[in-house]
């Protein structure tokens, strides 16, 4: 494993922005970027990295490859909850509803995670694909159904709907929130107007991302921190070191995928960081309506708090080196 | 002046739908939302700036009605409270065109 | 504890400047306006983050006022209301220093 | 009328992002743009055309025919609303009051429609002059007026005062809305500071703004789409109609004004497109004060929910043609 | 229903911290802080948006608990009051859970 | 004094949106930029001059020099709240609590006049050092510690502590505020990440840097406004000239400590302006803590209302005369 690549992805702008970010949160200040500037950022980010994934999907045909590696990541999406569920059960303290919405998590995806992931790759030296954001978007709501299915074998299955409930509530929440719409809509669009309508908003998304990116990230290690501050004690042992190995399992497994189909090192590198994230923003939300006994603070603070942070300094550069050993 | 009931629900806001179709089932005219800043509650303290994730915000949820109007809300929220993280409380107050409640 | 009372008005934004002349020239010596999230009424719901002109924004008026400056301001607030988008609720609370509503 | 360049105006990224929005907010997503972002992006953009308008200025003298075009931009926006009312008041059921209150949006102009007309024209491959936006800013108010004198004949002139008002409180929300602020005032600071000030701070104002644009175009779909959902029971058929019938209408007088003045392409499209467009921003709250029983939901679905929508799509390229057919 | 108090206290948003100690040390179990938007006190009116300090915003908080509780924190915000800017009001409410109070 | 400088320093399109803001607020209009967007901005900003000033250290050595004007920096801080002190008591009818509170600004730091005035040396062809940034965060606090001794003196100190403060909670306001966390954190990733770090973030954090402090100080100049419109009846006649003559008594002070330094004229501009300049975020806050009897309008209006507009405009170009002077 190159050393010197893993700690210039460690020591890169937008990572230590997160920790700065983190280490404030942790030492109690009380410093904070207006969640509606943040939320704004986050709505940039997707899409721009939709509109690039869009762009260069415009270039590309869809390759039998393509197909296989959307299968991959949807079977890692549903199956992913259920290897996380066996985890969590055995090795923590969870009860069944817990442990189900965490899996869930752990299915899905964070974009920010992927979006890190792909700078870190072109700081890398490789190159990856644009269809790539396709294959995030995809694997976000799998999970939901599996972690859905886990919680209900317990006997939550039985229950009358909860007070004030909709048909239909849940399934907006999960197929049309925000990172769903922002994502898919900027990729169709970077495949519509292709390179030429590129040219003329790439001043605005391209070229400042980078920079972007590590506001963001402070607001993340700012976030992160204040969750694991605010929900350590609700985390045993055992569910804390599952906020570690677990993406690694995870990566684990979708290297071998990878190694299967065949990807490209950069690609491969993508897919992996995918399997191994976990969301923070698209699941919590979708539990709260769907498993509302679930405590929250024990997902967030996995999620958000554990796996985030670890992800983001030591997990990318395992994830890329993986990557470049599969696809040799 | 003529008395009314003013109901007033802290609840987390991911279930504010599901409130506010309890509170239009009711019979209830009207009811007007007030995002939280932060709080405290179960030994911990959250606030809103600091959660990504915005799962953990709560609101409060004023309405004013009849009693019979606001007792009828009652029950369904005493279940949603069940499932949802939240408080309650319900006062006397006095309005002014008692035929708007 | 004294008891005073609790004006609430929750009214459109636009109207905002109109009420605080009215609270104030009752001789109210305070008031605190909170922005409203999103609300119902009339059959309609509505929410402030998807309403690029704010026309519709709500807010929520809380003064706190002894009897007589409250009634005093509650004959203008009622004509206000004739013109302008609200509901306003009274209820009787208790103060700990008197002298300052 | 050039089809591809329909085309091209219709599917750039710009409109395809109000297009999303649209569709989320119709198909019930919850997703949203934060409010104080919007508004933060809102005000960059009339900085930014502001400043570019200012400088242009700066570069070029005040002839009789630029005097001739805010002449005809006066006109346009003091007469616009008795047509709009009259037509109001035949095809649709509106009451006096509503009619007035909404004509007072057609006479009045839409900045970001402005804008996007700007974008439009030059990727049509016409030049626009910088003095326009000074137009634009005064065109902005005149129809108010129009508008609260024939409310008034209808009886509530005699009316008392409505309770707290205070005089000068309308002429303090029209003349120093943010709108005509941040526009009158960084055209002076563009006219000022003129190409020198500019170059510092082009990165900023010049280069991402189409980006930004999308973004924010973005949020108004999602404005357009909630706005349709929550109030087109408000509108019979009539009144839709109008909302688009009228922009065309209004299109057309533009277009001889800016025959008879002799305007280059580029210009009369501008003049053509803030004609056709219609308030949703500083109109309504000039409303909420001055006729405060008009009801908002009636004008803001019709000038946001039909017209703006209109004017984007089909409107824009419309216009350009018809700017091409009288300046030839 | 069950009586219990409802605690609203409008504070400087530099002293919530100090509220916030207060109320938990006199044992309540929760409460939730709502940003005031803008708002008139001593003659003079405010708002949120317009000072770039923002040491002069305001907050609501508000928290329902026993009659004993909500009693055992009046002292302490007594004094916190007699420091920092603020008022506060306390009514009775009706709630169904009592034990969460 | 070279005049067509300080035409071109007030011309400025930063300056000239400051006066805008200042005259729409002034003249009652309701416009506003959106807190959250603003505050957003006012992190931006400072992790831009974080980051350059970092990227710059990490070139130079810290030489002797260096650290006096670290030294000189902080003699200032401690030292300015002494006199401020002594005038406000002798000039204006402020009594001890209210004079303390407003010394302590005035020993205090601007990081927004920090910013304009490096722009404006930039702009009159002066060259300045990256580490000024970090004399700029240890001028932040020392100020506030002299502001207390000298209100204790006056018997404040032998008072029973405010009811529910804590331990600490003073310190952590004071160390972990925004901008120290944000400037601290920002310089040492720039001195960490090199000009190769740079580059990635160059085209968000330095191109636009301009403009967005144009759009920044539209909001300070509404800010300083409504608060000169709030808090004027708050100041007599002496405290309104103490406003005026402290930034130039301050500025005076620090001119011969460049002086005695041998310091380059940007750098001597740059220190006597930190010296001028007063804090109306940092500070203010600190108070409401530590000495909430004390009213915020009265140095709230003299620091934001006062001395930010004089310092902005008058005092910049005056300032680098005197560094020019000092540094001959
Ligand atoms: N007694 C109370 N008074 C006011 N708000 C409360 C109260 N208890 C709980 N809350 C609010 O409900 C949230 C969740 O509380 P809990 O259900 O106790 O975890 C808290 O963070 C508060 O915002
Ligand atoms: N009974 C009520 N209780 C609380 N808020 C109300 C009530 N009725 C109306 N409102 C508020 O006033 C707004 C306008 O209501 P309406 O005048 O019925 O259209 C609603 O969107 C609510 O925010
Ligand atoms: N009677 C009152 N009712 C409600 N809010 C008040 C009242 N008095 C003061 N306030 C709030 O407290 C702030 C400071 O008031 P004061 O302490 O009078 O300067 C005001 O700006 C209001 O937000
Ligand atoms: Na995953
Ligand atoms: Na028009
Ligand atoms: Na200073």
């Amino acid at each position: 494993m190159d050393l010197s690549l893993a700690l210039s992805t460690i020591l890169s702008p937008v990572v230590l922005f997160f920790v700065l970010g983190l280490g404030a949160a942790l030492a109690r200040s009380e410093m904070s970027i207006p969640e509606a500037f943040a939320k704004g950022l986050a709505i940039y980010l997707m899409m721009s990295i939709g509109l690039k994934g869009g762009v260069e999907m415009s270039h590309s045909a869809i390759t039998s490859q393509v197909a296989m590696v959307f299968g991959a990541g949807l079977i890692l999406s549903f199956t992913l909850p259920l290897l996380a569920f066996a985890f969590l059960r055995l090795s923590s303290k969870m009860d069944r509803i817990d442990a189900a919405a965490a899996a869930a998590h752990y299915g899905s995806i964070s974009v920010v995670t992927f979006v890190a992931a792909t700078q870190a790759v072109k700081y890398s030296g490789l190159e990856s694909s644009g269809y790539l954001v396709a294959v995030a978007a995809v694997m976000e709501t799998p999970a939901i159904i599996t972690a859905l299915l886990l919680a209900q074998r317990g006997g939550a299955g039985t229950k009358a709907p909860v007070a004030g409930s909709e048909r239909g509530e849940l399934m907006r929440e999960v197929f049309l929130n925000a990172s769903v719409v922002v994502l898919v809509g900027s990729l169709a669009i970077g495949w519509i107007t292709g390179e030429a309508g590129m040219t003329r908003i790439a001043p605005f998304f391209v070229d400042p991302f980078q920079g972007v990116l590590c506001l963001f990230l402070l607001d993340m290690g700012l976030s992160a921190g204040r969750g694991l501050r605010r929900g350590w004690r609700q985390l045993d042992a055992g569910a804390v070191s599952f906020g570690i190995y677990m993406p690694l399992v995870s990566a684990g497994l979708a290297a071998l995928f990878a190694l299967g189909i065949g990807m490209p090192a950069g690609d491969a590198a993508l897919l992996i960081t995918l399997a191994a994230s976990a969301s923070y923003i698209a699941v919590p939300a979708a539990m709260r309506l769907a498993l509302p006994k679930a405590q929250p603070s024990v997902y967030l603070t996995l999620s958000l708090g554990i796996t985030f942070p670890f992800n983001l300094t030591f997990g990318l550069p395992i994830y890329i080196y993986l990557a470049e050993l599969v696809s040799r | 002046m003529h008395q009314k009931r003013r109901l007033e629900l802290i609840i987390e806001r991911m279930a504010l739908e599901r409130a506010g179709r309890i509170l239009e089932a009711a019979g209830l005219t009207g009811y007007t939302v007030i995002s939280a800043m932060s709080g405290y509650g179960g030994g911990v303290r959250w606030s809103r700036g600091s959660d990504i994730s915005a799962t953990q915000d709560m609101v409060v949820v004023i309405s004013i009605g009849s009693t019979e109007r606001v007792d009828a809300a009652l029950t369904q929220l005493h279940d949603l409270l069940d499932d949802h993280i939240g408080v309650l409380n319900v006062a006397t107050v006095d309005v002014m065109r008692p035929e708007l409640f």
